[in-house]
């Protein structure tokens, strides 16, 4: 079965290395704070200027001063720092925030990512987007495997205007977990429970790389 | 001998501001927005103006007031997925503008008020942002130049401000009010609390008052929030 | 969940220090030095060093003592004039010496931190300092291509910091300790007062401690004052 | 006769006006802070990261971490600020720090300034001046006329290394108030008490344009 969206959430969290600074974007990546692993230490960047984010606060305790980047209200963790958007952008450019977890419209064979833009449709910014993926050392993507025609997302080019080039590592879908080769392409890593090679190939345009047996996710 | 910066009321204080003017304007979402400047600008219906935000507020709070009204030509920002009568005006091509990175939006702004025409930044490389712009590698990595912004009025928001223009932000309605107060010709300052020069820790204030001109207490803040989110209790 | 940075002393601090190395150490004249860092650098006699700091130290403090030791390759510098042995060994040739304009010396450090990796600025223009470096007009006023500086190892001093990282420094002792926090690829902190991650208000923090990679408890500061001038009361 | 420093320094700051900030070289230039006449407010500036830079501090309460750039204990006034380097050259490079008044070892008709090292002999290297005499509107030079050897210092074409080129707008010497033109060369503003023309004259090397009578400085 497929993942849902808490599942992807809980995947991605296993690879979260002990002491990184992270950056979330919004939707499935937020969650991600809710699944790190006991013994696992990482702070967590807002862009808007947090390091050390805490979770949503009580009711009642809500402070409008103190948002997200998502424009939730949340809290600060001990040890929290607050700073301006150019600090900020400082730390995320410099690599001093080492994992950046982001949604995804569409994703390439040679990790160009597009997920700012629909032409005509949507425009809504990049945000932080850009500066993100042209500057962390490892960028993991949280998606859905096709959208709701069907159509896959995983392409061998992306038809969005894109948001950073050669930049994406890894992707989690509810389908799989797919590394982005050194030369382009995909490498299935893992499948969700129940869900079969041959129903990822079909679903991912791109070109992907199948070695050996592929495990399947246990949660 | 410290400066004395202080303006009666936002009626002084925005003296000058003129149609067709750039403005900056701090804030993110509508967390440290110039709520005072920006009911000021709509009062005065002051149009044809372009806005460095970065965010355009929402339908019916912060820039989406003047959006409302027609008052604003271009838009200068890097996200504005809050706000409907923006994405109409935007898409049907009433209302220009320039969407550009957060972060390079942040150091732009900085850079202006720095003296620092333009840097290069990866941020956008290989999208349409570099579009027109110069590309130079820099240890094998592209990098595109990004320029700097300024503005003939700076609206930025503080939590304490004294008389010489000090002044300090609260949690993350700090974010790009700094580098706004540096870019403005006009840097307008309007704080929650007011105090003499001096009562300020010379050691903790963000914004020097070097970067101020004008400075008034406003009032009747809403601080409105746009995702109350909260967790339940044990 | 927040980092946990202390190490126990300056030896465990400096762990992976070698020779050949690029050291980048805070401090504006003997004002908020790394003492203790430099102290061990002098123990462990770590040479052919290249070291990046505003100034060179007197003859016998500072950074004055890894030149009595001849223990600096090159250095990069903005003003050395208070060190008759640098300037000894700069005429001789034997110390390489690269001499900038302290705004773009702070600007390189800060670039290095912040992923910029060139910046155009006027300073310099015109000058022995704009040699090999291209010049390009903004608003017709030439500028000068500055790039970004980083080091092996920063080496910055504080006044309070915590477990986490956070740094506040006091008074002008906080001049270049800030950007070369962020430019170092390892930034040893070392601080007056070391305190619990949360004792901090993370308001007022200068260094966020994402840019410290280990921090200890200094001892000892001497604080040097170089010139002490005072006036009578009265 | 010939001005003495404090007299230069006093010169100077009636060029002071209300509402500026203002930094200050070492030598002459800090001196100049004594004299700002009554009514007019000024912030002085010290590169080191002070804004409001008071007088020394009285006996024993001398701080080490509280020096100006010239490596003096100093005080702060009320109002003052505190920043880093990259701040504070912000604030110069930006023209946010409106009047600089330094010393110079020469001064060129075109407003061009050498003051930081002699080739072989003295090189304390440049500090902050490059970044001022880059950045400021107003640049004015406090400096003796002459060398020690009666050669003037204020020239066609400098001799030294320069500092930074067309932006002395006005210089203060031992002998004369001098504006440096827009078109090029030095015009007479003032001479100093008892100092004739002829004087003046004969120790300026560069082009000096005397138009009318020239005031005699009152002190």
């Amino acid at each position: 079965m497929a993942l849902n969206k808490t599942q992807i959430a809980q995947r991605i969290a296993r690879e979260v290395k002990d002491g990184q600074y992270v950056n979330l974007g919004i939707g499935i990546p937020t969650l991600v704070a809710n699944y790190i692993p006991d013994g696992i230490n990482v702070e967590f960047q807002s862009e808007n200027g947090i390091l050390g984010m805490g979770p949503f606060p009580f009711e009642g305790e809500e402070d409008a001063d103190l948002i997200n980047a998502g424009k939730q209200t949340v809290t600060l963790e001990k040890g929290a720092v607050l700073f301006d958007s150019a600090t900020s952008f400082a730390m995320i450019r410099g690599q001093h925030v080492q994992l950046t977890i982001l949604g995804a419209m569409e994703v390439s064979e040679r990790g160009d990512i597009a997920n700012w833009k629909i032409p005509g449709r949507m425009v809504k910014g990049m945000g932080g987007a850009m500066d993100l993926v042209a500057s962390a050392d490892n960028i993991i993507v949280a998606m859905m495997h096709a959208n709701k025609a069907g159509e896959s997302k995983i392409l061998k080019e992306c038809t969005l205007p894109l948001t950073g080039v050669n930049c994406v590592k890894k992707i989690v879908t509810d389908l799989a977990v797919l590394d982005v080769l050194p030369q382009g392409g995909f490498k299935l890593i893992e499948r969700a429970p129940g869900v079969s090679v041959e129903e990822i190939k079909n679903a991912t345009q791109g070109k992907l790389t199948i070695e050996g047996d592929i495990p399947e996710m246990v949660f | 001998m410290a400066m004395y910066k202080v303006v009666a009321n936002v009626e002084v204080a925005l003296d000058g501001v003129q149609n067709g003017m750039t403005f900056m304007l701090g804030g993110f979402g509508l967390c440290g927005i110039p709520e005072n400047a920006i009911a000021e600008l709509v009062r005065r219906r002051i149009n044809g103006v372009t806005c460095i935000s970065n965010n355009a507020g929402v339908d019916d709070f912060g820039l989406g007031l003047l959006l409302h009204n027609r008052q604003i030509k271009k838009m200068i920002s890097s996200y504005v997925g809050e706000n409907d009568e923006f994405e109409r005006q935007m898409l049907s091509g009433e209302l220009e503008v320039d969407l550009i990175p957060q972060g390079s939006l942040a150091e732009r702004c900085r850079a202006g008020g720095a003296g620092i025409p333009a840097f290069y930044t990866p941020a956008g490389y290989g999208t349409e942002v570099a579009e027109g712009k110069e590309v130079r590698e820099f240890n094998g990595k592209p990098h595109i130049l990004e320029s700097a912004l300024t503005a003939d009025f700076a609206f930025v928001k503080a939590w304490k401000g004294d008389t010489a223009g000090n002044l300090i932000y609260k949690a993350t309605a700090r974010n790009f009010n700094p580098m706004m107060a540096m870019a403005g010709k006009i840097t307008v300052a309007e704080v929650e609390e007011l105090v003499p020069a001096g009562e300020l820790d010379p050691n903790q204030i963000h914004t020097p008052g070097i970067f101020v001109q004008r400075i008034f207490k406003g009032v009747n803040y809403e601080k409105r929030i746009e995702q109350r989110t909260v967790r339940q209790r044990g």
